[in-house]
């Protein structure tokens, strides 16, 4: 039981970890977006299931909370690359944007 | 630093919040006993124990007018033996939570006053501000709506339940009352839900009277104002500790309410009330 | 150990209050405002005080800083 | 019920300012009937209370059944109490002339009056550090409301600045009482009063440092003086009466209470305090130099309200220097002062806003002709000046009369009274005698219409008149009141026997 909890734990840090190194690494906003929100999540999931195996009569509630996580930290990237992209921050790279027409004005 | 960037006022900024941080450090070097009392004037705190176990104003002032002599009255009363959770009984305020009790028994005065300030802060902010015209803000997307809905129900449940159990866990009316005030702000942000200031201010206000309505009452069943009068319960159930339990699920209610009027009239400004 | 980042904790506190009292755009000196008061309510909960902790998240962390963000919005930004 | 009517006081403003929101939405004028009997009720229960300390000594109340060194408690003082009846006197003639004009916002200002009233009640009450400090906060918010409320830029300017003061004014003196607490342990007043004397040299300095610079900002002194102008110039007529009597009242009490009960002790002729530096040159420096400061801006500045402010804040200072000298004498005078300034001062802003009616700008020059455009309210005008300035046979005269004999029993600060006492009267009669001088130039070319005075502002103004009247021809029962108050002041030990209820206390 603590050695499946221990995994779990493992991997959740493990993917937290790389998404902040990813916030390091990336150029632009929107990757930085992908990266922290995509893999915290993971990591913050798998972390409290593991918590979960470490604890069996918690494990109700941090299903609650993993729920929950898994709701929220989505809408809150989506609206934080909406705002970003409403207020004009461009890509570093790729200058194609698909929210835009072909003359690169806004839809 | 530019040359052109340093300027007096953030200079003398800079040298207060040092200031500040020695001053933060100072008590360490001041014997805090928190105690003193006793070395110098023994007289005293014999005196303010004896009343502090006896607790009711009443009884004092007749043993009083009686005779001065407190001998008798030595014996201590159930608040000072041992409290075994979910057992003891007519507890002097039956909180599990120490913090909850100092707040709304010994020093209700004072959350009465904090209460007020929140209350005439947001007064004036609806009074100065009724005159401005409104602002825009963006048009929420599909996802943010759905979100939105989804999340602030339970949000406000959440709020519900930490003003319920202010004497028994962590948190309390006003906390309480910010997690309401937050949910209502996602609501107005997030899928345009335009709430009504009259009927939040309706509420504010009711449950501003009934605070002091129940408080009032203490003068005419203990002889004090905030006096505790309900049967205390057993600690640790969801249904003791007398009126905290209704006076805090009341501020939750009244600042959740007068934070949410706040925020709208912010939003908006607060003619749009009157539609 | 908890010693430790009871320190870390604090100067990071005062670096970003510093930093709210000389940043140039008011926003930012908002934000880092709204992050001392995260970092003040995590040393409350360090230091045994949940319902300080609780209170100064939801009050300090959330409610504070939108009510700024607004009165900012109201105002004309000379500042960026 | 007479134990317990002082809570009322503070509760039953509260009440009815909730109820004056809930049942001012139906109809504003019920807000205001709300207002008007609220303050008649705690007018007839502070006469009652009065009577029973003149018979029975200093009532200690007790709130949430803890006994004061645990919970909050109220006492109710000679000194309060006397304070009180003159503040509601204050406040009635404020809310009349708020309730005689019609408002959209009635309700909601009714409901912010009704709080200030709480709180300055509760100030003047309470007998608890942090219990003040949150009376001082609700106080403090309610004059920003009042001051901004006439939706001008001038309004909105000076209750910023009065928010930016308070605001430092408090954060510093809830460092003073995290000091306090921490090393003793206690709230109380009077525990605090008792022990001060215990804690060392380095955190005393400190303690009292921070307490004399949150408290700044209300006593208007010198270095943070400088929201009056714009606060008083920008601010309707009852809002410039509140602030100038009542605030007043407040500051002088805040005052008396930590800096001579709290921080200082009575020895037999004076007041002292045990702090390594001599605390009485740095009170008659900063108060002395705020009286000069406050006058020389009164004699330069145009606009009438805020030469009235700024006379209404040297005259504040002038009280305060003279309850800083410690002396028996010193502490009558700055009673006998009060009395008149508190009095007098709502009398000259309602006076001159009656003579300047109709007038677009209130400067110097709408003075011109004032009698004959008014001629009662120009009476009580000058009333109200000779009773500021100290015309011989008004308290303010006898007041400044036994400053000068206190200055001289003390000999190391004679000369600097007296210099100051002359000053501030000469300028005061200069820039005073400048507007009566204003009221009796004829115009010959403009025709005079006769101002129609409301009713309410006859009746204030003859109210306040005939207080002014009745205290300058008793002098023997003037004399008798601020006696009493003076022993109240000295008599450090009956307050906290009666907060603390114990036998023997050193009387040093």
């Amino acid at each position: 039981m603590i050695f499946i909890a221990i995994i779990f734990i493992f991997i959740g840090v493990l993917f937290s970890f790389l998404g902040s190194l990813g916030i390091l690494r990336m150029k632009d906003t929107y990757n930085r977006l992908q990266t922290s929100t995509k893999a915290t999540t993971l990591g913050a999931f798998s972390t409290i299931i593991g918590v979960g195996f470490l604890n069996p009569s918690w494990f109700f509630k941090l299903i609650l909370i993993a729920f929950f996580i898994l709701i929220t930290s989505p809408i809150a990237s989506h609206s934080l690359a909406r705002a970003s992209h409403k207020t004009g921050i461009k890509l570093e790279e790729n200058q194609f944007d698909a929210l835009n027409n072909e003359n690169g004005e806004k839809k | 630093m530019r040359e052109s960037d340093f300027n007096v006022g953030k200079f003398f900024a800079f040298l207060f919040v040092l200031i500040l941080f020695l001053f933060m450090l100072s008590p360490l070097f001041e014997e805090g006993d928190g105690a003193k009392i006793d070395k110098n004037l023994s007289d005293i705190k014999n005196r303010v124990s004896y009343f502090h176990s006896l607790k009711s104003v009443k009884e004092i002032e007749r043993i009083l007018s009686d005779n001065n002599d407190f001998s008798k009255y030595r014996e201590i009363t159930d608040s000072a033996k041992t409290v075994i959770f979910g057992e003891s009984k007519d507890l002097e305020n039956g909180t599990a939570n120490l913090v909850t009790s100092i707040v709304l028994d010994y020093r209700g005065f004072d959350t009465l006053g904090e209460l007020i300030v929140l209350f005439i802060s947001i007064l004036g902010l609806t009074i100065i501000l009724s005159t401005l015209s409104f602002a825009k803000f963006e048009e929420p997307s599909f996802l943010q709506i759905t979100g939105v809905k989804f999340v602030t129900p339970f949000m406000i449940l959440v709020g519900i339940y930490i003003f319920l159990h202010g004497h028994l866990s962590p948190g309390g009316g006003f906390p309480a009352g910010a997690i309401i005030a937050t949910a209502t702000l996602f609501s107005l942000i997030g899928c345009k839900f335009n709430y009504r200031v009259s009927n939040l201010k309706f509420i504010e206000s009711n449950a501003g009277f009934f605070v002091i309505l129940l408080a009032t009452l203490g003068l005419y069943f203990t002889g004090s104002f905030f006096g505790n009068y309900l049967p205390t319960g057993i600690v640790g159930k969801l249904y003791s500790s007398s009126l905290i339990l209704i006076i805090y699920s009341l501020v939750g209610l009244k600042v959740g309410a007068e934070l949410s009027v706040g925020i709208k009239t912010l939003y908006n400004g607060e003619k749009d009330d009157d539609r | 150990m908890i010693f430790w980042i009871f320190i870390f904790i604090f100067i990071l506190s005062i670096i970003s209050s510093i930093v709210s009292i000389t940043a140039k755009d008011l926003l930012y000196s908002v934000l880092s405002l709204s992050l001392l008061s995260l970092l003040t309510s995590i040393l409350f909960f360090i230091l045994n005080a949940p319902d300080v902790a609780i209170t100064e998240a939801a009050v300090g962390a959330a409610l504070t800083t939108v009510i700024f963000i607004f009165g900012i919005r109201r105002t004309e930004r000379e500042d960026k | 019920m007479n134990y317990n009517l002082p809570v009322l006081l503070i509760a039953i403003p509260i009440l009815f300012s909730f109820l004056s929101l809930i049942l001012g939405s139906f109809n504003k004028i019920l807000s205001k009937i709300i207002l008007i009997s609220v303050i008649i009720f705690n007018i007839i229960s502070g006469i009652c209370i009065y009577n029973s300390v003149l018979k029975n000594g200093n009532i200690l109340t007790v709130i949430g059944n803890y006994l004061p060194p645990f919970g909050i408690n109220l006492i109710s003082t000679y000194t309060s109490i006397s304070f009180l009846i003159l503040l509601y006197i204050v406040f009635l003639v404020a809310s009349l002339i708020f309730v005689s004009k019609n408002d959209d916002r009635a309700d909601k200002i009714s409901s912010v009056l009704l709080l200030y009233l709480a709180s300055s009640t509760g100030i003047l009450l309470t007998g608890d550090i942090f219990n003040l400090f949150v009376f001082i906060e609700i106080f403090s918010i309610s004059n920003i409301i009042l001051i901004s409320i006439k939706d001008k830029k001038l309004s909105i300017k000076g209750s910023l600045k009065y928010l930016i003061i308070t605001s430092i004014g408090a954060s510093l003196y809830l460092f003073g009482i995290g000091f306090l607490y921490g090393i003793l342990g206690t709230l109380n007043l009077s525990e605090i009063s008792l022990n001060f004397d215990n804690i060392s040299y380095f955190s005393k300095v400190f303690i009292f440092l921070f307490f004399l610079g949150s408290i700044m900002a209300e006593l208007e002194v010198f270095p943070f003086n400088f929201w009056i102008s714009d606060s008083y110039a920008g601010s309707k007529n009852y809002v410039n009466i509140l602030l100038s009597g009542l605030s007043s009242i407040v500051a002088l009490y805040i005052f008396i209470r930590l800096f001579l009960t709290v921080f200082g002790y009575p020895t037999f002729i004076s007041f002292s305090y045990s702090l390594p530096f001599n605390v009485k040159t740095l009170f008659l420096t900063i108060f002395g130099l705020s009286v000069i400061v406050n006058e020389l801006a009164a004699l330069s500045s145009k606009n009438v309200k805020r030469i009235l402010g700024f006379s209404s804040a040297s005259s504040l200072s002038l009280i305060l220097l003279s309850l800083s000298t410690g002396l028996k004498n010193g502490v009558m005078a700055a009673m006998l002062i009060a009395i008149s300034v508190i009095i007098s001062k709502p009398l000259l802003f309602l006076s001159s806003h009656q003579i300047m009616k109709g007038k677009g700008e209130k400067n110097l020059n709408s003075f011109i002709d004032g009698f004959r455009r008014n001629p009662l309210f120009s009476i009580l005008f000058i009333i109200g000046v000779f009773t500021l300035v100290g015309f011989p046979l008004t308290p303010s005269f006898w007041g400044k009369f036994l400053l000068f004999i206190s200055a001289t029993e003390k000999i190391s600060y004679t000369t600097l009274i007296l210099v100051i006492v002359v000053f501030s009267i000469t300028i005061e009669l200069f820039y005073y005698f400048r507007l009566m001088h204003k009221l009796f130039i004829k115009d010959e070319n403009i025709k005079v219409e006769k101002t129609k005075n409301n009713f309410v502002y006859i009746f204030s103004g003859i109210l306040l008149a005939s207080i002014i009247i009745f205290f300058s021809v008793k002098p023997y029962f003037t004399q008798n009141i601020v006696e009493k108050t003076t022993e109240d002041i000295f008599d450090k030990s009956g307050y906290i026997k009666s907060c603390l209820k114990s036998g023997e206390i050193d009387d040093r």
